[in-house]
């Protein structure tokens, strides 16, 4: 066991696969940073820390810096795995996905469906996600519902540096497309990594917290905000399920619907807008599959359905925060 | 011209399969047999072929929506091919894909596709996927006039040429996107190789339907980029029989356009003549290539007409390889 | 009143808008059709003949045929609009957002936010969506839930061609962004439509069919479906509430919950993929505030968490169907 | 150098005002009182002044994500500028947008941006929009040497070109997008103007840290765009003083280079030089104008830091303007 950052996590999990698999390429913007400039090459390393030393390491043609062309980028990725390379492309923020949308959604995430089932393209997109840093609209924002609703690609959210070695493992063994959704507040988080060589299955969730009251789905940076809630909750002798999901597409939909069925009561913490969102997604799944078990109504703690503010007022007011979770948790519970 | 025998014969055999199989299509749409959108290669047959027989199963393509001809000359399988045309579950990708969604990785076709300019990057990939084999093979990437204005194709054009990616941007010039002429809508008029010139890539020019024309541009194209000089672009003028997609009445047409360029712009007549003028084969012998090649394409219509229908239960599959 | 076809309607309510309002601005690829052509200009008038004779009669500045260039015809259409002009722009497929994400979402469906409501942007982006030509996985999708899930721009679906003529004349002349999502299967259908101008305001759901044991939310095509069951179920004595949302952004959740209080059972029928989707926004909307009412699980009728296949026996396969709709209301009658 | 005694001690005014402005944040970010992401323009100060000198209200123009020289040229409020940075409710954007998203579309300032590249068409709508108006006014869209090589970028210029619309390319080739110097990432090697000369317009070149330079070329430029014979595009050459964004270290830097940057291009320097050469203007009155910012910037930052914060409510409002 070691502690690192979130952040060395990925960093080191790169490198890992990137010396066991010749076939792992990584691309992106600045990943080596100074290209073309006087400071050379690895002056930076991603603007997030997360490609330090791989270009000296693996050299241009493994570790390749790109021009700002998120299309090509991802489109690259594509055919880089159809070619039979394993790809890992970083986009720096994933609001970014806005201007490279098709290549994900209807190529990456279709090219096995449309051509019978007869290729693979095991691609992984790296993202930075969600709000924190007061960058406003376009720089902030929690894309995982949009592309959790899209066939073909599955859903990566880790919520600490041991899930972040073990899914990116997995991620990039995996031979289907995976986004890999990284919060940009949880970078500097400490965590004890596990040593050696692991990969976390997808669709296998993990429970952080567990009570008897009320099931808490949540995921990413959201986990840590109900975790403390649920120990607040716990002082009182409320217990709380805390379910971290890891991944949204595949779903542990079992887990979910298993501690819904002992507590009856449900709450969603979800750092997006509501509609068409995660937290409805799972409070439809319970609602369809669990509507015996549920004594009250779900609660969902999402953002509001506005574009992401700058002022620090503003953003913290927007995001879900261990107040509103606590006072969802309490309204579920005093219901009837 | 240095093209054996057999190598002649293979090629006129390529252009009169894609012909076939198209002039074929055109009258089994009409019926209303065949689902979906098709787009029809007819007129060009001169670009795949010219191409694609420079070219072996490790160096790779990336198509179109108007992808059929690309398939035929990289070596997809012509049956399979009508099958998934027809729907069929023995389909060259089961039934699922179509017309428009033809791949075979296997024979180096990485898919034809129904968004305009998105194969572009894609080549780039598979470009930088040879590039880090260093087996001197490429990519190549087919645009039209229409796909050379979408932002993932001038992204992809200085990206390869930033990353030294062996990829070849290959213009099919047959003058309209849907029912537009290029004289409208590619800004440099219709010239579209002298804007990927500016992109800082080493460009060619060749006559789309001429099969001579193409195959000797691109042996010096593909000479380039295997030596390492990075990527390069050639644009090729060529024609379009049919209307953008079936049941296009292409009022946009000027009159006897269509009849012109069947007479003077045939890939099939040009090769014949070309050949027969410099006594390359004996004509007969294409003659009876002619016969086999119609023999090809009934068979392939009756077999996909008569092959399996895929069930309810194939909706759900090949979504993932690990669910 | 005239019978028309919903083709029709979206044309006639584009040239009577820029009769009207000088400011109205069309654009899209082959809108005209034919330019630079022999066939000369208006060969075509768009694929879906929604814009013939447009520009004859108005010309070029005000109806601008574009090259294959979506993210440049959204981001135009955004320029325009900030101008002060009313732009109406065109993507011949809905499935083509994804070349042109970002101008609709981080720009178009932003500005007035994060301007601090010093601006607005009444640009209408009018897409041809949904299945049933079996044109496969990228030329076939219902993008409306993506777009709904994203703050800052109104979702118009109508169904029928008077609705397509009080809700594009609504689009155009409201001051907010708006997506006006046209069904490719639905061009052709006929209907009356009043004379005159009038406007259907947004968030305003139709109620097709009335009946009192289930409530059916549906929108677009599957409207059409639904009546057809509810006129079956109603022969057995069965009623139902058919709600045609009209809007999915802004929704009608009264008409929604109204209509729940009442018959205690809700099924949603939904032509995209489930995750994320419409049906679960709507179930999660019942079970979080007409829980109590809620006799029995919602039963969401979508399209599999796939793409869409091409051949037919798959296509339809994929659709919701009167077979399948009529099935999720009798298990939703049949519970308990 | 045609300039009134006014229009002088505007532009220097200008030039100043953006530079304080930025100089002062610089500072001010280090405290930590500023939240989010800022990217500052200092360096550049010559190149929207040159620019935004020749138009009024209604030429609009379209900015960056370093946008702050831009709005302070076009005439936006420098102390609602200031608030907004600051996340102040009295903000030009009411505390909503921040650094990158600053707009006032009542003095043609249609928005910084914050995802590269996105300016351009929105360009390209604005400049149709004042085509159809018939006035001859234009749109400048704003694009660094990064931004040029995304694909809306690409499509703007072909989009404009083909449709004659009055928008102008302006590229700010400071070297540099964030980390990467441009001999990497642009194809074209340092040249951004041949590559938009390859979509069919013309183009000019200039000198970005000298005002006269910049003034003179646009002058040209103008003429042009207004005259009707459609779009246009000019690069030039400037250079950024500080990091990409505040906090960045700037490893990539060559040694003496921010040194050298300073002392001999720095756009202040030269203008004073050159309008004490060419004896223009007595050079007290610049120190006089100098004072003045300095006031302005001072009190700016006094206002901004005292003006009333947004509060929970505001969340939700200015999304629609009908719900
Ligand atoms: C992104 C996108 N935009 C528009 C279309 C619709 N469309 C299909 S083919 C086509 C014309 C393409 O023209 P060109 O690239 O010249 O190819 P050609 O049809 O001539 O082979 C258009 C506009 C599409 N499929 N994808
Ligand atoms: C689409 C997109 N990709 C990447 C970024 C991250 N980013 C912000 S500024 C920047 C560099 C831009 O360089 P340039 O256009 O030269 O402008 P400069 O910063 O030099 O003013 C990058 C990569 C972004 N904001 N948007
Ligand atoms: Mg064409
Ligand atoms: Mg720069």
């Amino acid at each position: 066991m070691a502690q690192m950052m979130y952040r060395e996590a990925v960093l080191q999990t790169l490198f890992a696969e990137m010396e066991r698999d010749e076939r792992v390429v990584v691309l992106g913007e600045d990943i080596v940073g100074g290209m073309g400039t006087a400071g050379g090459p690895e002056a930076i390393g991603g603007i997030w820390s997360t490609s330090v030393g791989l270009f000296g390491k693996f050299g241009k043609d493994r570790v390749i810096d790109t021009p700002i062309s998120e299309s090509a980028i991802v489109g690259a990725a594509a055919g880089l795995a159809l070619a039979g390379k394993r790809p890992v492309a970083e986009l720096m923020f994933a609001d970014f996905i806005g201007v490279s949308l098709d290549q994900i959604w209807n190529q990456i995430g279709k090219f096995r469906y449309m051509f019978g089932g007869k290729t693979t393209c095991p691609a992984v997109i790296r993202m930075a996600y969600g709000a924190g840093f007061n960058a406003a609209a376009q720089h902030s924002q929690s894309v995982y519902a949009l592309l959790t609703a899209m066939p073909g690609i599955k859903v990566v959210m880790p919520s600490t540096p041991a899930d972040v070695k073990g899914l990116l493992t997995q991620a990039i063994r995996d031979d289907d497309p995976v986004i890999f959704m990284e919060h940009k507040a949880l970078y500097g988080a400490m965590g004890e990594v596990p040593d050696g060589d692991y990969t976390i299955p997808f669709g296998h969730a993990r429970l952080c917290r567990a009570g008897q009251d009320v099931t808490i789905v949540t995921l990413g940076l959201m986990v840590g905000l109900c975790e403390a809630v649920a120990d607040k909750l716990a002082a009182e002798g409320i217990g709380c399920d805390v379910i971290d999901l890891r991944t949204t597409s595949p779903m542990d939909e079992e887990a979910i619907l298993d501690s819904v069925e002992v507590t009856g009561r449900l709450v969603v913490v979800d750092e997006s807008p509501p509609r068409c969102s995660l937290a409805s997604d799972i409070a439809g799944l319970v609602t369809t599959r669990a509507f015996a078990s549920l004594k009250a109504p779900p609660g969902l703690v999402t953002a509001p359905h506005t574009p992401i503010p700058f002022a620090r007022e503003l953003e913290s007011q927007y995001l879900p925060s261990p107040g509103k979770i606590e006072a969802a948790v309490r309204q579920t519970l005093a219901w009837r | 011209m240095q093209l054996s025998r057999e190598a002649l014969i293979r090629a006129y055999r390529q252009m009169k399969v894609i012909r076939e199989f198209e002039e074929r299509l055109h009258i089994e749409i009409m019926t209303g047999e065949i689902a979906g959108f098709t787009h029809l290669y007819c007129g060009q047959e001169a670009v795949a072929v010219g191409v694609c027989e420079h070219l072996d199963h490790d160096d790779m393509i990336v198509s179109t929506h108007r992808g059929h001809g690309h398939c035929i000359a990289k070596g997809c399988d012509v049956k399979g091919m009508m099958k998934e045309i027809w729907g069929s579950a023995e389909g060259i990708c089961n039934g699922k894909g179509g017309s428009m969604h033809i791949a075979d990785i296997n024979v180096g076709m990485l898919g034809a596709n129904g968004i305009v300019g998105a194969g572009s990057p894609i080549g780039v990939g598979a470009a930088l996927s040879a590039k880090l084999d260093g087996k001197g093979k490429v990519a190549i990437t087919f645009s039209g006039d229409g796909a050379c204005n979408q932002g993932t194709t001038f992204e992809a054009m200085n990206m390869a040429v930033v990353t030294k990616a062996p990829c070849i941007f290959l213009y099919e010039n047959n003058k309209y996107s849907e029912h537009t002429g290029v004289a409208y809508s590619v800004g440099t008029q219709r010239d579209i190789a002298s804007r990927a010139e500016g992109f800082g890539m080493k460009v060619w020019r060749g006559d789309g339907t001429d099969f001579f024309s193409v195959y000797d541009t691109m042996r010096e194209v593909l000479d380039y980029v295997r030596a390492g000089h990075g990527p390069a672009a050639v644009e090729f003028d060529t024609e379009r029989f049919f209307g953008h997609f079936e049941g296009d009445p292409q009022r946009y047409r000027g009159k006897g356009e269509l009849d012109n360029i069947r007479e003077n712009r045939d890939a099939l007549k040009i090769f014949r003549a070309r050949v027969a003028e410099a006594k390359l084969l004996d004509i007969t012998v294409l003659d009876g290539i002619d016969t086999e090649v119609l023999a090809l394409i009934d068979a392939a219509v009756d077999e996909a007409r008569a092959a399996p229908r895929p069930t309810a239960a194939d909706v759900l599959t090949d979504v993932y390889i690990s669910y």
